[in-house]
């Protein structure tokens, strides 16, 4: 069949065209399921009150390893409906404790400081997590959280769930500029 | 039989002009020189950009063809890859998440790439040889077919390997397949490409529907198409009937739920996933019979070629093929006899999934029967029939066993079912396939395949497919289900799927040997000449490989056997324009010469726009708004498109509806 | 230790085809006889359709084609035919068989045993229901049934669509989010049996399977009597220190422990793990070994599966195990 | 060189058969009921989902949801009826190979088609609820959009097919497909009144 070498040739130089369009999938896609052996050591950068020495939180480098990870953000989402998140902030907006979904973060909202957040606990009843629950499923709940204002790539964030809809879905949720980065002063701690 | 014979056609071919001598023929060197011309004025030349702007249902076909095997052969490395994970308990070569790609992948890629495309090739292929045509009806909607359906290949196997493939298996049941269950794109992959594939087999199909219908050779009535011809048609309406229905539920429903958040088949708000199976299945099962229905139609074909006689029983075999066509819409219910259904339907949907087993039987009692009084001849084409009666029958078998609700509800989602449809598809639809590449790739190359190596095809074939297949059977009755991706050595099963696994290496190597033997014959086959087989259809009136045109002249069919029924003298009618692509459309029911249509030339539009729907439907993944800037730019594409066939070229003759013939050069 | 659940399971086949119950018994009846005649039908067919190829009946005329008399026509037509009917025949055979046998399973007992089933990503949630409430039991991946006495399972899911399905009771019936279904069975022969998951269900499908044991009254009874009961007190020391590690870390988020603070309800709960035959719906034997693997990296024997890793000092996971193994 | 073994024998001659036709005669006439099969069907069965689901509900609208308006639905179906004028003038002047008069009633028959295709944004609109809201919503957007994707798809043939009147000398054949043109809007068209009966009226009625 005479198509036959030229067909297989195109299929071939239409795969690499395709796959430089889609290659920055591979990240979103990949599902880590459990990642190198974690422990429960309290990161560094993390602090335990909104007390600082020095006028200001020195921001660290760190970044959420599931950044753009759709599989975690899901994981994420997951975490903060059985570890029960939604009981104070309730689906993100927000109850006994501040709301997840706008842009006003009272303790910074990089990756390291809302891993700070879950991680130590905050005053005024945010729990330290850090000795429930892993590094690997503290991100997960940080990528998550953040998706919820829509900090982490489109491509990445949860879309509906399968339940009554309470607000629209990260994926639907505009991107918003964060407010107040950092600790607040004390005058305005919740 | 009469009236196969009946001349009652020719009143109403006009009389030659000027008038001919009895009995005259055609001289040679007139033949010649018009075969120069039209060869010359039917080519799209040569070389890649011929390649991507031809409309020639031969070479389009043909690349159909070779891509839908391409997929067979991926389809059946990711099988490979699942017997290799299986053959031993807790075996470690994939993990769960490769092995459900790969296992989606397989089924999507077996069913939506390799079986429905490749039978639709061989329609797109054949049907306007078996009825005489020198084209299919819509030669550029047909590029742009293929064109979609590559797109579809290519947009798959990327995903697989950027680990981006579709995991909920091929018929991905929501919620597990919805936005909650399934992050990121992978069902966003799988929906948007089911759409592409289907929209190229709607177009397959309104192609073959109009072919048949418009394009026939004058006096080939309705009872006298060859039966391949019919199990296409049949075949290509209920296309136009089930493929709709998976499009819109993959896309406007799966898709929509996923990317804007629709509500379909969230229970939370008043959506529901049984919704979704109704709607998979009411395409699903009848596409198990798209699938089957043309191997049928092959089976005819060569049944009757091999033992030397005409079918016994052409009517009951075409109102079989009809009926199988009908009933087969009433059965997605058996896919879903777990599922909380009134126990009512259910009995339903079992009676009218045993009665679909009636037609079938009809049509292999005929073929019995014509062989029983025919002078079969032992080609390697025939004897894949003879394995097909030998493996199908047992799936077939099994298929009413799976009918009964209650037996149904043991082995359903079992490796029983995974035995079943096995037998089905492998045995009513590859085993036909592979006769009918043995018997008409002579036709296609020119060259005839090596039948001591299509022996050894045949042979490894049948008996892989059963070492394969027979012990799911058991391995699904002792309470192996579906889509595992290992098991405990407590469960025992571990022998079985080892032996199963063996068989799969037999199926592999035959596949090796068939394609080892394309390879050699088609550079060393022994010439085939214009009728190897000594054939009746009228594909074989004409030169193997056919010239570009198909067909010099439209040939005259007076009968049901044009070859074996007419004398040495082709009957033909002349004066179809040699300065353009002219094609004779005949009446639908008795193929009256009704006008002659200018054929389009070709094209690249059909290209640019499928790969102006390849932004649409793979950008919409990604962005809702991607849909507005492809229609943008498929806007000046659909202008040029059409504006290649507003040329005006010569004088016409326009006939008004009230039948006033009128010669005029532009409206 | 020999391993009480392997030496259970090997006692009977886990096959449609050994049913243990009146209901399966029907199924593998109907089956056997539908195997019988389907496969008589298979083997006549695909002789005769050999046997035809190689007929060699009258000569062809000068274009080398066979011709057939009217009268051999209409022989074959009468074949032909009379096949046909006879198929028809023998399908509706089937039809009435499998209506029968459909109707007496469709048949739901008036008075029986009815227990909650509620499938999750990747395990089973049973209840036994009871008027009164704080009588309810509820444990994980492992029914007990009294022998002779129907049992009503009611099946529900909240994420995705699960299939209840134990071959040598009955078939198997689906689990889907937003309807409510039930099948039930009536166990005829005491011993374990095996049941999983039917419906592809995502990652962990393969290890979604769950015990069926079906014991005599008395012992049932007994057994329920034990279940209703709640977790023991741990008195050793090592134990003592074992709750603690249960409480202070992770673990209680997901799992209840009856009569403790451990009030979480995403993981299985674990108020009798000890009296349980296996570990993560099927996946080990329920050993000290297996167990303390599990509890360490989940993720390495069921990936994916809600538990994380937990990494337990070697002291404390010794102390979590003499606890857990306290839970009888 | 094609049969070498079989000699041809003229029986007849076609060369006095028309090669521009009207109607059922044309190819394209069967290509254009191909699809509008297709997507009558995808209508249909869509209208079926949209019943099927009507099940989860108490009453459909669900409650709380207000009836879908009816203003821009009722003014947009008499723009459609009104367009039907134009389609049969523009196909029977093609019959008449009348080009002149094509040319001009194509003019009215794409305005009223931009005018409709417009007024369709605020049909959706008009269903009072978002698409995201619940599955009734869902469904009735979905059908409703999928309408609108025929419409586009018509319209932009005709307006299409109006520039190529205007710009340039036509082919005969392009008499015949201005006849198909209409033939597509009287399926594209006949079928939104079903539609508009049940998606609109329909609540309110039952």
């Amino acid at each position: 069949m005479r198509a036959s070498p030229r067909s297989r040739r195109f299929i071939v130089a239409g795969g690499l065209a395709t796959s430089l369009l889609l290659a920055t999938a591979c990240e979103r896609e990949q599902r880590r399921f459990a990642d190198a052996p974690p422990s429960s050591a309290p990161s560094a950068f993390t602090t335990a009150s909104a007390l600082q020495p020095g006028p200001t939180y020195i921001a660290s480098a760190v970044a959420d390893p599931y950044e753009s990870n759709a599989y975690a953000a899901s994981t994420g989402q997951q975490l903060f409906a059985s570890m029960n998140c939604s009981g104070c902030h309730s689906n993100g907006g927000g109850g006994m404790g501040p709301a997840l979904m706008d842009d006003n973060w009272i303790y910074g909202s990089d990756p390291d400081q809302v891993f700070a957040s879950i991680a130590e606990g905050r005053p005024n009843g945010m729990p330290a997590w850090k000795y429930r629950l892993n590094n690997q499923q503290i991100w997960e709940l940080v990528t998550y959280v953040r998706s919820l204002s829509g900090l982490i790539p489109k491509g990445a964030r949860p879309s509906r769930s399968d339940h009554m809809v309470v607000a629209s879905p990260p994926s639907q949720t505009p991107n918003s500029k964060p407010k107040n980065s950092g600790v607040p002063p004390a005058s305005k701690a919740p | 039989m009469s009236a196969e014979h009946s001349g009652e056609h020719d009143a109403l071919i006009p009389a030659p002009q000027p008038p001919l001598p009895a009995r005259a023929t055609l001289p040679d060197d007139l033949l010649a020189s018009e075969h120069e011309h039209l060869d010359a004025l039917w080519s799209d030349g040569r070389g890649f950009w011929a390649w991507v702007t031809t409309v020639n249902h031969k070479s389009i076909a043909k690349r159909y063809i070779v891509t839908a095997f391409l997929m067979f052969i991926a389809g059946g490395l990711e099988a490979g890859a699942m017997r290799l994970q299986l053959s031993h308990p807790d075996a470690g070569v994939m993990g769960p998440d490769r092995y459900n790609q790969i296992f989606t992948t397989h089924g999507t890629t077996m069913m939506f790439l390799f079986a429905v495309p490749m039978m639709t090739a061989m329609g797109l292929y054949f049907v306007p040889l078996l009825v005489g045509a020198r084209n299919v009806a819509f030669p550029r909607l047909n590029a742009f077919g293929y064109w979609c359906y590559l797109v579809g290949v290519v947009f798959l196997y990327v995903s697989l390997a950027l680990n981006m493939a579709p995991d909920a298996g091929w018929f991905s049941y929501v919620p597990l397949s919805g936005p909650q269950y399934s992050p990121g794109h992978r069902i966003d992959v799988w929906a948007q490409l089911v759409t592409f594939t289907e929209i190229a087999g709607l177009i397959g199909a309104i192609n073959i529907i109009a072919t048949t219908f418009k394009l026939r050779a004058p006096g080939m009535s309705l009872n006298r198409i060859p039966i391949f011809v019919w199990s296409e048609l049949v075949v290509s309406f209920m296309i136009v009937f089930a493929l709709p229905a998976v499009a819109l539920g993959s896309t406007f429903m799966l898709g929509m739920d996923r990317t804007v958040s629709t509500q379909f088949f969230n229970p939370a708000e008043g959506g529901d996933a049984l919704l979704w199976q109704h709607i998979f299945w009411f395409f699903g099962h009848p596409e198990v019979y798209i699938i089957f229905l043309p191997g049928m139609g092959m089976i005819t074909e060569i049944v009757e070629v091999f033992s030397r006689r005409r079918v016994f029983g052409y009517t009951a075999i075409v109102l079989a093929n009809i009926t199988t066509g009908f009933f087969a819409f009433g059965l997605w219910v058996h896919h879903m006899f777990a599922t909380p259904i009134p126990e009512l339907g259910q009995s339903l949907f079992t009676a009218a999934s045993m009665v679909i087993a009636i037609p079938t039987a009809v049509q292999i009692f005929c073929w019995i029967a014509t062989l029983w009084t025919g002078r079969p001849r032992f080609t390697t084409a025939l004897l894949f029939i003879l394995g097909f009666f030998f493996t199908f029958i047992n799936g077939g078998i099994t298929g009413v066993m799976l009918a009964s609700v209650a037996f149904d509800k043991q082995v359903h989602d079992t490796f029983f079912v995974v035995a079943h449809l096995h037998y089905v598809l492998l045995g009513g639809a590859v085993t036909p396939l592979f006769a009918a590449f043995y018997f008409w790739f002579p036709k296609v190359t020119g060259r005839m395949l090596s039948e001591r190596l299509g022996k050894w095809n045949f042979w490894l074939f049948i008996i892989g497919v059963n070492v394969t297949f027979f012990p799911m059977h058991l391995l699904g009755l002792d309470g192996m289900p579906r889509r595992v991706y290992t098991y405990l050595r407590e469960t025992g099963w571990g022998p079985l799927n080892a032996l199963v696994s063996a068989g799969a290496v037999i199926i592999v190597t035959s596949v090796i040997v068939f394609l080892v033997n394309v390879a050699i014959s088609y550079r060393r086959g022994a010439l085939a000449g214009d009728n190897p087989w000594g054939s009746y259809g009228l594909e074989w009136a004409t030169a193997s490989p056919p010239a570009n045109y198909n067909f010099l002249y439209p040939v005259v069919v007076r009968s049901r056997h044009p070859l074996w029924e007419t004398a040495v003298e082709l009957p033909v009618l002349t004066g179809l324009s040699t300065e353009r692509r002219e094609v004779l459309v005949t009446t639908t029911v008795d193929a009256r010469p009704d006008h002659r249509h200018d054929d389009p030339t070709a094209s690249i539009w059909p290209l640019a726009l499928a790969l102006c729907m390849a932004v649409l439907w793979i950008g919409s993944i990604f962005s809702p708004y991607v849909v507005l800037w492809a229609l943008l730019i498929s806007t000046p594409v659909l202008i040029m498109w059409s504006r290649q066939a507003m040329r005006v070229t010569t004088t016409e003759r326009v006939q008004r509806p009230n039948g006033e013939m009128v010669e005029m050069a532009q409206a | 230790m020999s391993n009480p659940v392997l030496l259970a399971l090997q006692n009977v086949r886990h096959s449609a085809t050994a049913p243990a119950s009146p209901e399966a018994h029907a199924i593998a009846h109907l089956f056997w006889w539908m195997l019988a005649v389907g496969g008589a039908i298979w083997l006549l067919v695909a002789a005769t359709a050999i046997r035809s190829a190689f007929a060699r009946r009258g000569a062809p005329g000068d274009d080398g084609l066979m011709r057939v008399s009217a009268e051999t026509h209409t022989r074959l037509q009468r074949v032909v035919i009379g096949a046909t009917v006879v198929t028809g025949v023998i399908l509706m055979s089937f039809i009435v068989f499998d209506f029968s046998v459909g109707r007496a399973l469709a048949a739901f007992p008036a008075q029986s045993l009815t227990v909650d089933v509620t499938g999750h990503q990747w395990w089973w949630q049973i209840e036994y229901e009871d008027p009164n409430p704080s009588l309810s039991v509820t444990t994980a991946n492992e029914i007990h049934v009294p022998v002779g006495e129907p049992v009503q399972f009611k099946l529900a899911s909240h994420d995705v669509i699960h299939s209840f399905w134990v071959p040598n009771m009955n078939g198997k019936r689906d689990l889907i989010p937003g309807y409510r279904s039930s099948i039930w069975f009536r166990a005829d022969t005491p011993g374990v049996y095996r049941g999983q998951c039917a419906e592809f269900c995502g990652l962990q499908h393969a290890h979604m399977a769950f015990l069926v044991v079906a014991q005599p009254r008395a012992e049932f009874t007994r057994w329920l009597l034990q279940q209703r009961t709640s977790g023991a007190t741990p008195v050793d020391s090592l134990a003592v220190a074992g709750q603690q590690v249960f409480m202070s870390g992770s673990c209680a988020l997901c799992h209840t422990i009856g009569g403790t603070p451990a009030h979480g309800t995403v993981g299985p709960d674990l108020t009798h793990l000890a009296s349980r035959l296996e570990l993560a719906a099927g996946t080990a034997p329920n050993t000290r070994g297996y167990l303390g693997g599990w509890i360490l990296n989940p993720q390495s024997m069921k990936p994916r599966t809600l538990m994380p890793p937990n990494p337990l000092q070697p002291r404390q996971l010794q102390a979590l195990l003499a606890y857990l193994e306290t839970l009888k | 060189m094609t049969n070498a073994d079989r000699p041809l024998r003229p029986e007849g001659d076609v060369s006095a058969l028309p090669t521009v036709v009207f109607g059922s005669r044309s190819l394209m006439w069967w290509g254009t009921l191909g699809f509008m099969t297709i997507e009558g069907w995808s209508i249909a069965l869509l209208l079926v989902a949209y019943f099927y689901l009507r099940q989860n509900f108490v009453d459909y609208p669900p409650a709380r949801t207000p009836f879908p308006s009816l203003l821009v639905p009722t003014i947009n179906l008499g723009i459609m009826l009104l367009s039907f004028v134009p389609a049969v003038l523009v196909a029977r002047a093609a019959k008449r190979l009348d080009t002149a008069a094509v040319k001009l009633w194509l003019l009215p028959f794409s305005a009223l088609g931009l005018a409709i295709l417009v007024l369709r944004w605020w049909e959706l609109w008009a269903l009072n609820i978002r698409w995201d809201t619940n599955a009734y919503g869902s469904a009735a957007w979905v059908l409703v959009g999928f309408h609108a994707s025929l419409l586009l798809l018509d319209v932009g043939d005709t307006i299409g097919l109006t520039t190529f009147f205007w710009t340039r000398p036509l082919p005969p054949k392009a008499l015949s497909d201005a006849a198909d043109n209409s033939f597509y809007w009287y399926f594209t068209v006949g079928i939104w009144i079903p539609l508009y009966l049940i998606l609109y009226l329909g609540p309110r009625i039952f």
